[in-house]
């Protein structure tokens, strides 16, 4: 079963969530599928239609849930379906990324990178990089610290 | 007032793309297509180049918003047999086969081809597996109704069995059923009835037919396709065995006086493609691409080449081989072909070289349909030297043929690709909506 | 000063020019000036002005949006900021507020006060500005203490926004300085300088400790919203119970919101009740958004925020 | 508000799901799920079976959300959502887990862990589910009248396309005259038809027509707007026009790469692109004795990879109108492969070798090499055949190059948001089924803007265009698929950082009930999110993509972590 186990290196398999923005890295992703690019199987896609959809908030809270990491992938700048949606993107993972890291947690838990439709390739490689990145690093946190939340009324 | 309905004939991506532009464009369309199922030859392709998108995972939303339009009125398993009028004012009588299955209680659940006992060769899978005589002609099929095949149906042909009957939870089976005529009066006809394979048994030199290890792109098409014969094994006649080595053969009946002159457009890329697949699928398996010009002329397909070369070592040859021959240890087809060596002083030689293979993939000519002569026939329709539907204006009219108010897109007015064939298709859907516009409006024609 | 700051309000109230004004007056406990509302001429003379008036009163002034006249409102150089921050994201309308620039030579920092003193604040009679020096009370006794040690941690980094034009000045308001060492982002940049475990752990010590009683939130100027995030009911973003991984996250999120918001006011630090020092974490995306996006909160007018814009050759480590 | 009841489909999809997760396994795992009331495997869920049994399964189980776990919703979405609709449950309802190209095609190997995460796919698409609200599709009007960009053949014919529907066309043209590129083309393959005996009628029946106004030494200054209300600014003469479309085709064709530093190309005066050639001998001038001719030049090379598609047909033309000439001449066409696709260029190449035109293959290795001082004078090359160099003697050099994108369609793709491929050329929605239409609705391509493309392609695809571009106007309506964002008056404290991150400036802010906040302009809202991700208090939401759902799913992915509640 794919979970933060505690210990890291012993079999620790991370859990990443990754965001595809609908137009270029989602359909990365499809392509690295219909290309049968194996790749391991830490990751699971939430799709969004902008890259810029990706509150930072989504981000901080995925990884105090204890995930392990978070992955944003858009459009290669300039190629957004939205025009510039991605540029947005960019800014907050730039400034994400430094505040993750002034507090502690691993840069690599956070990243982002473009994907574009084409690239189902660079799509299986970026899931394997990270994961074994992840990997190495262990659980983002030990499951005691997190809490379930039911994220709002039924 | 002139008709304000539409002939789309064939249901392959071609006629889909134009039956629904046309409803979309607010015309009741009928789509008239032979075969049980809409879908054509995309629907036997396990690719499609340059993207390697999986051809049905593209083509089957097309198919069934195709068939859920509410103006697209379609007439499967039927053919067209009497057409007259003039461009405005059509009068078509479509005869529509019986299935020998009500579609209206027919589920497709698959039962009935279950239970039936007869088996004949799959023309979905160019015999490559073998049907029932109840059969759906393949799983994404649109409509999703079973049909009996009168000529192999054991009933049908010696009067008994009827096994089907008593299967069939829906009582959806009906011997009884008769041809049917439907008559239709249309503004306008629309053409796509796309292509046949060429058989290259003709091509007595490649040993198809002869020598087992010898198939055609069709049939490897069928063969490296998850959802094919063999669940995507690449297996060869012979043994069954994965191939260590493919030769692809280009041009086979194509660019040939003596057979068909034209080029068949499409093959260069299929064959790039394949290999691509063959290569995918087994990481050791190498491919020789035995080309004459390597014609890779539309959006991004030099690229593929390049990766084809690069990333999946595709070798490509220039050369048109003479014969192929087996080696009868092995079963393994020999290909002989000339090749160009460079001796000691750099100095290139040509010489008739041979390379064993474990397979070899004829990349056979593209023909116009059969049903083509037929058709142009009724309709007065000119045909070019080739057989193709001739053009009246190349230049400024691309899809009108020689008779005004009948339209004609895809291959059967030309070798070319899917992209090619979608535009015409939406060309013939535009042009279809100017005559009847200037016709409603008694303008002149333009 | 504060004759003339009472003088002036005095004559805005009898013009009618604002309907109440906002400044400070002293609190019970004198080592410390408190936010006041003057609406009557017979209530100026409440008014002070002084050394304890650290606190930002820029939050007050969205009061103003219920009036139908105008507000006036003391402001420090630093206050400024603020309000300009709160012009430009639509919360109030220059022209609802008669601002009145104050000269500022420092502020104090009662708990640094209270570490210098070694005594309980409480003894504390009175504090005067003397130039280099603050004179401060005690009991009987008069001491001399060095502004250096007892400035508030923004004061080292007095800035004035030039994008503000005050409606009366009490005096040129120009940006105070004082001579220390410590550069801009001195705390930051020592945490900066930590193992990422050690910060982790230094973090996590902090967020520990967290009660989440929200002081930090009410008293920010820029949290505004009309419902906090944090509040909705759909989606919960929070559980209830102040745990180290949600009290993390809280913190993180608020950190964002407020980059190219924070003008470095302290009143989160001020309020909060088990000393953790926000301030550094605002103060680190208040450095990256200056590093990365040349963006300065409260010094502009009319400059976008630096997380809804965007420049085509903005750093791009993600390809 | 009714009980929330799922239906889970998970779907074999014959063998490619099926083959490597164990479905059934998902099917049971779903059903433990809460609100799950209903799961169920499928061959083929997008099959009519499959697709009837979700319709059949929403009557029967009173299913009010449906989640299909198969392939990939850029695909299939529409299908399955059209299928709850014919079931009378809102298409909004419906929730895409896929497990194909995310699971099953790219862990084949792992079947245990391609299992285990098809199962949380399902759990954080299941959790979704449970917060999707039914929606409406914003509708609105269609301006009907066209814009079309450029007037060379494309633009001309899809004018005539559209305008001959009866639909007002207005038609820009950059030059003062219609006609575009081929102008300076003596004949046209494959009829070898005179240019100008194409282009005058046919520019005659543009300027003509009663549906058609045609703006010359014009250009599209601003575009805003959205599918069926585009407002173009039209600058001519100094003079700004405003006009109004409903929808706009993009035709604005490329230009012939002139080759600096290739073969000498700008030093020796005889050295000629095959623009140059027509254009030198369509005013007469007497025929070179000895030419050849090079193909491929700047084009299939690792700076410029793609090949010009027609420029072989444009060599063997040239060649052949040399020859008919004078059937002395010499002329050699130094070609890589020679891309004579299809019957008639086909037949073209063979009419060019039986009037003597001599096709030697060049390997790109090795280049040929133009001699001489001043004037070209041979051409040397490797003849590989013969296998060893060759010198042919010349008197001109004519280069075939490839059509390249022209440099202002960058400024053009900015205005319409419509994307370019690395090459420059307009990047369509698919290669495949979508080949002259962009993501961005409302706006087509045709001609060489989109590739390199000859005289019959480009009017095929004009008329394609002129195809799609006339079925929203004859519709009179487009439907804005409900992904869109809006704003909780309530709660917005209107901060504006919505209004400076929407890419389409769809949001104001504006008075209202609950004083001043932001309002979003659906017809103009794309559902890109920028705006919501940039709302501090959560105020702004997307359709289908709000706070609460992707959190849901967010939570539903952690669960294991965080203990399992819901």
């Amino acid at each position: 079963m794919v979970s933060g186990s505690d210990s890291p290196g012993n079999g620790f398999e991370p859990k990443i969530l990754v965001f595809a923005c609908n137009w270029c890295s989602y359909a990365g992703a499809d392509l690295a599928g219909v290309s049968r690019l194996q790749m391991p199987p830490n990751c699971r896609v939430i799709r969004v239609m902008c890259s810029a959809r990706v509150r930072p908030e989504f981000v901080i809270t995925a990884l105090s849930k204890g995930l392990d990491g978070v992955l944003v992938l858009g459009c290669h700048p300039g190629d957004c379906h939205y025009s510039e949606g991605n540029y947005f993107t960019r800014r907050r993972g730039l400034l994400l990324r430094k505040l993750l890291e002034f507090v502690g947690i691993e840069p690599e838990r956070f990243q982002v990178r473009w994907v574009s439709a084409s690239e189902g390739a660079k799509f299986a490689e970026t899931v394997e990089q990270v994961t074994e990145q992840i990997r190495a690093l262990g659980p983002n946190r030990p499951r005691s610290e997190v809490l379930g939340t039911e994220p709002g009324d039924r | 007032m002139e008709s304000q309905s539409v002939l789309v004939i064939g249901g392959g991506i071609a006629g889909i793309q134009a039956s629904i532009d046309l409803a979309n464009m607010g015309f009741e369309v009928y789509l008239v297509e032979k075969t049980p199922s809409i879908g054509g030859r995309m629907a036997q392709l396990d690719k499609t180049f340059p993207t390697n998108d999986c051809s049905m995972c593209i083509l089957a939303p097309k198919m069934i918003e195709c068939a859920g339009h509410e103006r697209v009125h379609l007439l499967t398993y039927s053919d067209v047999v009497e057409m007259d009028g003039k461009a405005g004012d059509f009068r078509v009588t479509v005869l529509r086969k019986p299935r020998y299955v009500d579609v209206e209680k027919c589920t497709g659940c698959g039962e009935c081809a279950e239970k039936c006992p007869r088996r004949v060769p799959d023309e979905f899978n160019v015999g490559l597996a073998k049907r029932k005589a109840a059969y759906l002609p393949f799983p994404q099929a649109v409509p999703r109704k079973m049909t009996i095949d009168a000529e192999s149906c054991l009933y049908l042909t010696k009067g008994r069995c009827r096994v089907c009957e008593e299967t069939c939870q829906a009582g959806a089976i009906d011997f009884e059923q008769q041809e049917e005529l439907v008559e239709l009066e249309v503004g306008a006809i629309v053409l796509a009835t796309g292509f046949d394979p060429f058989d290259p048994g003709s091509l007595k030199e490649y040993g198809y037919g002869e020598i087992d290890n010898v198939i055609t792109g069709l049939e490897y098409e069928r063969l490296i396709c998850a959802s094919g014969p063999t669940g995507g094994h690449l297996e060869r006649p012979s043994d069954g065995k994965v191939p260590g080595t493919i030769a692809f053969i280009q041009c086979v009946g194509s660019r040939d006086v003596n057979y068909k002159a034209y080029c068949s457009s499409v093959c260069c890329m299929h064959a790039t493609k394949e290999a691509i697949l063959a290569n995918e699928h087994y990481p050791g398996l190498k491919s020789f691409i035995f080309y004459t010009d390597m014609r890779a002329v539309g959006k991004q397909f030099q690229e593929y080449i390049i990766r084809a070369r690069e990333q999946y070592g595709v070798g490509y040859i220039r050369s048109r081989p003479g014969k192929i021959t087996v080696n009868e240890e092995t079963g393994n087809p020999v290909v002989w072909y000339d090749e160009t060596i460079y001796g000691d002083a750099g100095d290139p030689e040509r010489r008739v070289a041979s390379m064993e293979v474990d397979l070899v993939v004829l990349c056979q000519a593209l023909v116009p349909h059969s049903v083509h002569a037929e058709i142009a026939e009724k309709l007065g329709l000119m045909l070019d030297e080739s057989g193709f539907i001739a053009i009246e204006d190349r230049l400024i009219r691309p899809v009108d043929t020689t008779v005004p108010g009948v339209f004609a897109c895809g291959f059967c007015q030309g070798p070319q690709d899917i992209p090619d064939s979608v535009i015409q298709a939406s060309a013939a859907a535009a042009r279809v909506a100017e005559i009847l516009a200037k016709k409603s409006k008694e303008l002149e024609h333009a | 000063m504060q004759d003339k700051l009472q003088e002036v309000v005095r004559k805005l109230l009898a013009e009618g020019a604002v309907d109440y004004f906002i400044g400070y007056c002293q609190s019970s406990q004198p080592y410390r000036a408190v936010p006041c509302f003057v609406s009557d001429e017979s209530e100026v003379g409440k008014l002070v002005w002084g050394p304890l008036c650290g606190q930002n009163l820029s939050k007050y002034v969205l009061r103003a949006n219920e009036l139908d006249g105008k507000v006036g409102i003391l402001l420090k150089g630093c206050d400024t900021r603020a309000v300009v921050e709160l012009i430009k994201q639509h919360q109030i309308e220059r022209d609802k507020i008669v601002a009145i620039g104050v000269p500022c030579q420092g502020q104090v920092d009662h708990r640094k006060l209270g570490k210098i003193l070694g005594v309980s604040l409480e003894q504390v009679t009175s504090v005067q500005d003397v130039g280099d020096e603050f004179l401060v009370t005690v009991g009987e006794e008069t001491k001399k203490v060095r502004k250096e040690e007892v400035l508030l941690d923004k004061c080292f980094r007095c800035k004035h926004p030039s994008a503000f034009g005050y409606d009366v000045t009490l005096g040129d308001v120009v940006p105070f300085t004082v001579d220390a060492d410590a550069g801009e982002y001195a705390a930051v940049e020592e945490l900066e300088a930590l193992p990422i475990e050690e910060r982790r752990a230094f973090w996590r010590k902090q967020f520990e400790r967290c009660i989440r009683c929200n002081a930090c939130r009410e008293a920010c100027y820029a949290c505004y919203c009309k419902e906090c995030l944090f509040e909705r009911k759909t989606p919960r973003w929070l559980a209830a119970p102040p745990l180290l991984s949600e009290n993390e996250m809280y913190h993180l999120i608020r950190a964002v919101h407020l980059a190219g918001r924070c003008v470095d006011c302290g009143e989160c630090e001020r309020v909060c009740p088990m000393n953790i020092p926000l301030g550094s974490l605002y103060r680190k995306i208040q450095k990256d958004v200056a590093e990365l996006f040349d963006y300065e909160a409260g010094m502009e007018m009319d400059t976008v925020p630096p997380l809804v814009n965007f420049e085509l050759d903005d750093q791009d480590p993600f390809m | 508000m009714p009980k929330t009841r799922v239906g889970v489909f998970v779907c074999h999809c014959g063998n490619n799901i099926g083959g490597v997760v164990r479905v059934p396994d998902v099917v049971e795992y779903a059903r433990t799920l809460p609100n799950v009331t209903y799961a169920e495997d499928n061959l083929y869920t997008c099959s009519e079976e499959g697709l009837s049994s979700i319709k059949d399964q929403i009557a029967k189980q009173g299913l009010n959300r449906v989640v299909v776990a198969s392939c990939t919703p850029r695909t299939h979405e529409p299908l399955f959502k059209r299928a709850c609709e014919e079931a009378g449950l809102n298409k909004y309802l419906f929730e895409f887990v896929n497990i194909r190209e995310h699971c099953s095609w790219v862990h084949m190997h792992d079947p245990a862990m391609a299992t285990e995460k098809a199962k949380e796919l399902v759990r954080m698409g299941v959790a979704k589910a449970c917060h999707l609200e039914p929606q409406q599709e914003f509708e609105s009007d269609v301006f009907p009248a066209a814009l079309v960009i450029g007037g060379g053949v494309a633009g001309m014919s899809a004018a005539l396309g559209l305008a001959n529907q009866g639909i007002q066309v207005h038609l820009v043209e950059k030059e003062q005259e219609l006609g575009g590129l081929i102008r300076g083309v003596q004949t046209l393959f494959p009829t070898e038809q005179d240019t100008d005996e194409l282009l005058r009628p046919l520019a005659e029946r543009v300027k003509a027509h009663a549906h058609i106004s045609v703006s010359l030494g014009s250009e599209v200054e601003n575009v805003s707007g959205f599918i069926g209300d585009f407002d173009v600014s039209v600058r001519a003469d100094g003079e700004v026009e405003g006009l109004r479309v409903g929808t706009i085709i993009v035709a604005t064709g490329a230009e012939e790469l002139k080759p600096v530093d290739l073969y000498r190309y700008g030093e020796l005066p005889n050295v000629v692109t095959q623009l140059e050639f027509e254009e030198k001998f369509k005013s007469g001038g007497e025929i070179p004795r000895s030419v050849a001719i090079i193909n491929c030049v700047g084009a299939r090379i690792p700076k410029r990879t793609y090949c010009g598609r027609f420029c072989c047909a444009t060599a063997i033309k040239n060649a052949i109108w040399i020859k008919e000439r004078d059937p002395q001449a010499r002329v050699y066409v130094l070609h890589r492969d020679v891309m004579a696709y299809g019957v008639e260029i086909e037949e073209f190449y063979r009419r060019a070798m039986e009037l003597g035109v001599r096709f030697l293959r060049y390997d790109v290795e090795s280049p040929p090499e133009v001699l001489g001082e001043d004037r070209a004078k041979a051409v040397k090359v490797q003849h590989q055949l013969m296998g060893k160099e060759v010198i042919l003697p010349v008197d001109m050099v004519v280069l075939t190059t490839p059509l390249v994108a022209r440099d202002d369609n960058g400024k053009l793709s900015k205005m319409l948001k419509v994307p370019l491929g690395s090459d420059g050329f307009f990047l369509e929605a698919h290669l495949k089924l979508r080949p002259i239409e962009f993501s961005t609705d409302g706006v087509y391509v045709c001609g060489a803007a989109r590739y390199p493309s000859n005289i019959p392609e480009s009017v095929s695809q004009a008329y394609a265009a002129a195809a799609k571009a006339s079925i929203p106007i004859r519709e009179g309506l487009v439907r804005v698929e409900a992904i869109t964002a809006f704003c909780d008056e309530r709660t917005c404290s209107a901060c504006g950082n919505c209004v400076e991150a929407c890419p389409f400036g769809a949001i104001e802010l504006q008075q209202g009930r609950f004083g001043r906040t932001a309002h979003v302009n659906t017809a103009q809202c794309k559902g890109c999110g920028c705006c919501v991700a940039a709302c501090p208090s959560g105020a702004m939401q997307q359709r289908g993509f709000s706070d609460m759902q992707v959190l849901s799913m967010i939570g539903a992915l952690a669960e294991e972590m965080t203990g399992g509640v819901g």
